[in-house]
């Protein structure tokens, strides 16, 4: 029978992941993420599985890195400052291809600007923030039951596709509490990372499997032999210069998650099918944005709600089918413009697009976004 | 029911508040099936400044998760009356602490000037307990609307409090409820 | 004839900490109602300025009064 | 000390500041206005710089030449205008997350360069802004968030440390002892070179609410109780040390200082262009 | 007399630096930029400046950062690592508004990635590789004259600004010897910081002056006394909660250079008057396209070159139009796509994109252009 | 010690090596197979963890469980390989400026958690490859591409440093004293904490090209004239020591080690589901 | 002069071929006024592998940094001699050393095999000028095309040379220039 | 009778920096024409593994000689 709890979306995103079988956790709190640091700390010993909290950021990452090579589901969590300072290793778990799942908290920037305010300025960052090409898969929750359901989610990507899985909350998100039905075991679907089956001398650690382009991987300790490096590396791990080999490498970085990309995207709608104007949100504004889509069709107006789940890679072909039969976009966003860039080159010039921005610390009131609506409905 | 029903707890740091707004919502979640909500502002200013704290419990689902238009105010110091009783939904009700807050400004809400801090200082024994006081309140008011059962809410206070406090925290949640007889 | 000290402290800044009654040789200050800390004997103060300085909030001043300054 | 003096030297208008009712960090700050009226600095040739954390809010008060950076890099920072600028007086006030957490390696690299710069550590063994988790200097089996069932982490001996990394003047005491405090800043700040006070001091908030020592008052009398004067302490054993706050000078040592060294090369070189 | 030298690219840039007036580098060694710390650490003591090679890259920025609170000209130069690094301290420059050049110069990346290899990869780390929004002005030389003469306009923008200026090199470009004519000091216009004039009392170090929407700025140590902090603050420098004074703060970070923006736009183009095709690219891929473009019209092919030598803010305007009626853009660039995104977003469907990766540590060769051009004019 | 042994540790593939002719790195590296073998390790259950650096290409080289990560980060990523895996034995292999200079934190904390890691630093005084920089350990006045006039940073001594931030193994000597490396490192694997085995080395083409030890054995024959047994050194002054290099066995403690102490917490709690 | 025209040293790491291709760009840009750009490769074979440096001159500006067709080679290994001598551009001049390359890969390049090394060691006494040389060598190629003055390639020697080097460093390079007489 | 002793260098590994060459007490080697170290006065060697615990490019062996195993 499905529990039902009363938690806050950072201890959903913790529990979410112990249920994924996340039983590695290293990091360095940080406001507003901190919860889920202490949920892990208190959970994870009585599970047998590991918690550190390390001494930077940087450490944090690194530590559940090594957790995850060594055979865990390992996660870390943080907030703005700290996502910036993970960038590096991240791009070290991207290169060397070490399922990780990366839990960012946003909160007002830049630098440490308004620690307990909420955001959304680091949904570019997540997609570039670290030097180098690389996919992406970032979720953004916007309740707190679907911050459990994307935390499984994340470990499930990170573990098929061997790579860092990023999700984007936010402060609002991260410190409210809110109903959450906890699904049965049964009900849920859990991926574990592939392991190899060939001889240990054999073993190369990035040659994927022709089936699905995505090598298997061995744990530390468990009786096979490896290298795992930041440089640029072959099939057997160890570095490369050969122009061939470096080109095979990154472009399957990219590919890997490009050719699954419909099985990761994820978006929401609602009445967008005679909609002349769609208003595109995610995470907590998107709850604001649906009520202001709820009120303006109660009062006769023809307005749609598009919510990516999944922000990296983003719905752009879906969202540009749709752009076009409306016509007109409204992207309210708590920042100067980031996830309208990516909604701007999607569209292609088919849909005005009109943007929100609100950067005070606030979350947008409905009323704010209903105004926009009819404003652009004139 | 209305489809939604918001309730804003507001007073200075330290009067609880926030665990307040919490267990009205798990009290409607766990123990009431219904949806709820329940977020808080932080900020620098938190400590020994106002503080604010609100639940929105619905049947439906629940979009926006703050207060807009709070059906229910409960505040417990004055310069949270101050700023945020003009804010009170249409036929909301409003509960100030009669020692704390002085002066109520003009609304058309139906406002009760309640001894909450007194009685737990005075009835019950602990200043502490003043959240607990004004969660029999809420319960009570609940109740009379047909929200949610006065015993759900005793349940979640009891879950909710540390084993050993059950006690003083059930007496201060019944002499609450009594103040709304 | 010992010497007399001027004790105030700034009811606007006192968060009523206690510390001031805890290092306070002589006992000098109680709370008021609203937990402000109150140097109500102060004739007993010896100057130390042991309140003054432990006062997390920069509250209490301590002077030599200036009678005796003179003595 | 003339008391007028300590007040011209607040940002009144933020006061009654924001540190709880009776945190020990209020008590450092006046320590360290104390001892920079003392040693006769101005404001205007004053840094006061930080990190983040409670602690790292002093700056915000103090009405000099003020810096509150990110998070364990206040002493990079402070690095680079030391540098620019010899003549400042810098004072780099640090929380003990602050200091031996994310910015343990600017602190041990602080203490390498031996710049003049005097870092006030305010160890209060817990992360206090953020909410009560442990940090590098929690004491073993004492609780945190992030520790909630003791910590098992060996902690840092804060001096031990800056002595092993270079600094030339060290010393320890606790927020029980305010004049302690302000001596140890002067001498600090007497010290050409690079200069750590460790103050122990009390968030009871976080740190004591889950380890018995809920007040104030508690902590101040734990301090007490618990301080041994350095002179004592090398005549006990380790068992007898066990939980002790040894107090006083450790390191007092000279040496080149870091800006001193630069000012030298540069006039070896002849690159004075002035 | 204008001298003539046979520099790297990377000694450009510092000695473009010191013609500018930096007097202080903090940093950190990291190939392929070590150079400009080299030249730094010889050149900067012999002109009573600053140099201090610090413990990392963080601490690097955060001097330089330091360096230019008290008074001086600063920059800190980086690669690909280095740059991830310094992020969060960027973003204090940001927020603090501190005048400050950043050098990052590209090599191959995610991770180590291949350290002495050319690479276009943190294209995107540039504009948003911090959290939090805020105007980024970022530069790309494509010859080793051009880094001196951007490393002067670098400092020239910061110090008018306010805030951090990038120069994004390249591994080839770096490391490239060149002929250089270093410009007489009277032939180029040199920038210093506004300083106030006004009694230390009522110094207001954030409020802009009404004339140009920028705020005056003193030194540590020149008898004002004023706070700087990372968090999110009002016109007199001290934190705020306040709705109104956040909106105002975070929108004049991006306002005071939006404002300025045709001041900052730079390109160049050749041959794009008739243009069917329009090959766009920067740094030392520009040198290729070039190369290819001049041989595709020695066939008589009708093709433009247009490169953006300010990369942020981009020439998305300017661009639209010369694509709009050439019809075609070949985006050549050593990533899996970057400056492209912007290139779409700017076009709205203007015109027909066609992008080209190569990640392989290698530059593009003309004849690779070449070939390309040919397939798009067929 | 079999010699096939130590060559059946090796990725063969890769030989020679791309070290320099003559590098200490690679006298360093003999020394670890010897005492691994010896210490009767295998290869599945070793881990060998570096930095970025010359002396970090080392893991590519021994045919164990791997891992080459960011510059200054090998310890965080270490520590968290040994908290998932306490079994393993784990080898972290660091240049001078890889521990002292980006990863001191990394490298205090370890030393502070006691965590069963054993750090072998290999101090060439500069950073090699990339160039030949300055480093924390460069001596004052020798000359770097960034201290072209020499270098004026006091540098950090690292057994020092190690053991103010509390490591129970720290240990120095030399490459000119194989047999003591392969000693050290034997002890420090022994030993069940975190241990420090600071092994001064050349780069001759990075470092002595500028200060005169231009060829391998000029750098053997410097270490064999400035190397002082700990024990005579105890009889010396200052003075006496001065540009000499300390060996020997600094810090020899038992403490309990950091994944020992997880281990009793999750039985403590109960937590083991296993 | 052709628009372009390109040189490239190849040989193994220490012959100094990236210092010589240096010096030829530094000759054409510093004493000639003409535009010249110098790269080269790194990577982490440098240490005694393959070293490779180019230098690009021309009257007019140079676009593409790199050698594509080198006009000149000069190859002081067989290793590289193997790969690059194909790429020599149409009408292209190879000056191989007699001692490390042995066999000439077939080309239509107008072959020199010169005894660039051993005039280092035997002629001047010092293999490390080895590159001096081989600059002597591409002086005279470089005048007889009338691309520089061999006066310009000897001072941009001098003023790159170590102070007190300038006497062996002149002599190598005046070898070499006789070899190609 | 002293004991034998078989020093192997292999050439392919050998960097020649010379440090065998340095270290070994009876002078067992020489450099060939290519820079190469050689045990060329094997019958000198003492056994004492310096050589081959110096040498960075791990080059030498040194093993006691089958014959002498018996003696
Ligand atoms: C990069 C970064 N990481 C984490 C934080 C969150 N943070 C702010 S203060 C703090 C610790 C505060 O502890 P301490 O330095 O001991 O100061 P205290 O509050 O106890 O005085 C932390 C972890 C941050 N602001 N920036
Ligand atoms: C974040 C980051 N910063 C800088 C570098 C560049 N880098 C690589 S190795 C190195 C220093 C190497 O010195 P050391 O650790 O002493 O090793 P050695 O080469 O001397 O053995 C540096 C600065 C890097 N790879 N990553
Ligand atoms: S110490 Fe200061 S704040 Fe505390 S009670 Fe006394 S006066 Fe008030
Ligand atoms: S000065 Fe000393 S005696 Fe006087 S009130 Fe203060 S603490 Fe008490
Ligand atoms: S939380 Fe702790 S450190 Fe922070 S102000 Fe309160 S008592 Fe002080
Ligand atoms: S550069 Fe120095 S450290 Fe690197 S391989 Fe050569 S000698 Fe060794
Ligand atoms: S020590 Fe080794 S590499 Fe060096 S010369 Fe001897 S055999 Fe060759
Ligand atoms: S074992 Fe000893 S004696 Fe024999 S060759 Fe080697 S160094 Fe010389
Ligand atoms: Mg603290
Ligand atoms: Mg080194």
């Amino acid at each position: 029978m499905p529990r039902v709890e009363f938690w806050q979306g950072n201890a959903s995103i913790a529990q979410g992941a112990l249920a994924a079988g996340c039983r590695f956790f290293g990091g360095y709190p940080i406001t507003p993420s901190s919860e889920i640091a202490e949920v892990m700390a208190a959970e994870l010993p009585a599970h047998n599985g590991r918690f550190i909290q390390m001494e930077d950021e940087i450490a944090g990452i690194a530590a559940a890195i090594g957790g995850s090579v060594a055979g865990f589901k390992a996660m870390t969590a943080t907030s703005g400052p700290g996502f910036s300072l993970k960038q590096e290793n991240l791009g070290l778990a991207y290169m060397a291809e070490i399922p990780l799942v990366v839990v960012d908290v946003m909160r007002g920037g830049p630098s440490t600007g308004l620690p307990t305010s909420i955001a959304q300025q680091d949904v570019m960052q997540a997609r570039w923030g670290t030097h180098g090409d690389h996919a992406t898969i970032a979720y953004a929750p916007s309740s707190v039951q679907e911050c459990f359901e994307v935390a499984i989610k994340a470990f499930n990507m990170a573990e098929r596709f061997r790579q860092p899985v990023l999700i984007m909350s936010d402060e609002v998100l991260g410190h409210m509490r809110e109903k959450v039905v906890v699904p049965d075991r049964e009900t849920y679907t859990i991926v574990n990372r592939k392991k190899p089956s060939c001889a240990p001398d054999v073993f190369m650690p990035y040659k994927p499997d022709p089936e699905d382009n995505l090598p298997p991987m061995a744990s530390f300790g468990d009786g096979y032999r490896w290298h795992i490096t930041g440089l640029t590396h072959n099939e057997w791990g160890f570095p490369t210069n050969c122009p061939e080999e470096i080109a095979k490498k990154t472009a399957r970085l990219m590919d890997k998650v490009n050719a699954y990309r419909d099985d990761i995207v994820e978006f929401e709608t609602e009445s967008v099918e005679d909609a002349r104007i769609i208003v595109v949100a995610f995470g907590s504004v998107a709850r604001t944005a649906l009520s202001a889509v709820r009120m303006a069709r109660s009062k006769g107006l023809k307005v749609g709600y598009f919510r990516p789940i999944v922000l990296w890679p983003f719905p752009d072909r879906e969202l540009e089918a749709l752009a076009e039969k409306a016509g007109k976009l409204i992207v309210p966003e708590l920042n100067y413009g980031q996830m309208v860039n990516e909604v701007e080159r999607s569209v292609h010039g088919k849909a005005g697009i009109t943007q929100m921005s609100l950067v005070n610390g606030e979350l947008f009131q409905p009323s704010e976004i209903l105004e926009k609506i009819e404003e652009v409905a004139r | 029911m209305r489809d939604r029903y918001e309730i804003r707890f507001a007073g200075s740091g330290g009067q609880g508040v926030i665990l307040a707004a919490v267990v009205v919502g798990e009290a409607a979640a766990i123990f009431e099936g219904l949806n709820s909500v329940q977020t808080q502002s932080y900020g620098p200013e938190a400590r020994g400044g106002k503080s604010k704290s609100e639940v929105v419990i619905s049947r439906g689902s629940i979009d926006y998760p703050k207060a807009t238009t709070p059906d229910l105010q409960i505040i417990l110091n004055q310069a949270s009356c101050d700023e945020f009783i003009a804010q009170t939904g249409k036929g909301g009700i409003v509960v100030v602490d009669d020692t704390y807050v002085s002066s109520v400004p003009e609304t058309e809400a139906q406002v009760f000037s309640l001894p909450i801090v007194k009685t737990a200082r005075e009835k019950v024994g602990r200043e502490l307990v003043t959240n607990m006081v004004a969660l029999g309140v809420t319960a009570k008011i609940l109740e009379k609307k047909g929200l949610m059962k006065a015993e759900s809410l005793k349940q979640a206070v009891l879950a909710r409090v540390p084993k050993g406090t059950e006690e003083i925290n059930e007496k201060a949640f019944i002499e609450g409820y009594k103040l709304m007889e | 004839m010992p010497k007399k000290f001027m004790v105030t402290v700034d009811p606007r800044w006192c968060k009523g900490c206690g510390l001031c009654l805890a290092v306070c040789p002589t006992k000098v200050f109680d709370f008021d109602e609203g937990l402000k800390s109150v140097p109500t004997r102060m004739e007993d103060c010896i100057g130390c300025k042991q309140c003054e300085n432990i006062c997390p909030d920069l509250a209490i001043t301590v002077e030599g009064s200036a009678d005796n300054a003179k003595s | 000390m003339p008391r007028p003096e300590v007040m011209s030297w607040l940002r009144k208008r933020f006061f009654p500041h924001l540190w709880c009712p009776g945190c020990g960090h209020g008590i450092i700050m006046h320590a360290i206005l104390r001892a920079l009226i003392d040693s006769g600095k101005t404001k205007e040739q004053t840094v006061i710089a930080s990190g983040i954390g409670c602690s790292s809010r002093m700056p915000g008060y103090i009405d000099a030449c003020t810096i509150h950076t990110t998070h364990g890099r206040s002493l990079a920072f402070a690095t680079g205008i030391k540098l620019a600028n010899p003549e400042l007086t810098i004072v780099d006030v640090m929380g003990d997350g602050d200091c031996t957490a994310i910015g343990g390696n600017h602190f041990i690299h602080a203490c390498r360069r031996n710049i003049g710069i005097t870092a006030v550590v305010m160890n209060n063994n817990i992360y206090g802004m953020t909410g009560g988790q442990a940090s590098p200097t929690t004491p073993l089996g004492a609780k945190a968030t992030t520790a909630p069932y003791g910590a098992i982490d060996p902690p840092f001996d804060v001096c031990k440390l800056a002595q092993g990394a270079g600094a030339t003047y060290v010393a320890r005491t606790t927020v029980a002892q305010p004049v302690l405090c302000e001596q140890y800043i002067k001498n600090g700040i007497a010290n050409r070179g690079f200069s750590v006070i460790e103050i122990l001091t009390n968030c009871h908030t976080q740190f004591g609410r889950r380890n018995n020592l809920r007040t104030p008052v508690d902590n101040l009398n734990f301090f007490k109780k618990n301080s041994v004067p350095l002179a004592k302490a090398q005549g006990m054993t380790p068992a007898d040390l066990e939980g002790k706050i040894v107090t006083g000078e450790f390191v007092k040592r000279e040496a080149p200082e870091y800006t001193d060294l630069y000012r030298s090369l540069v006039e070896r070189i002849g690159g004075d262009e002035r």
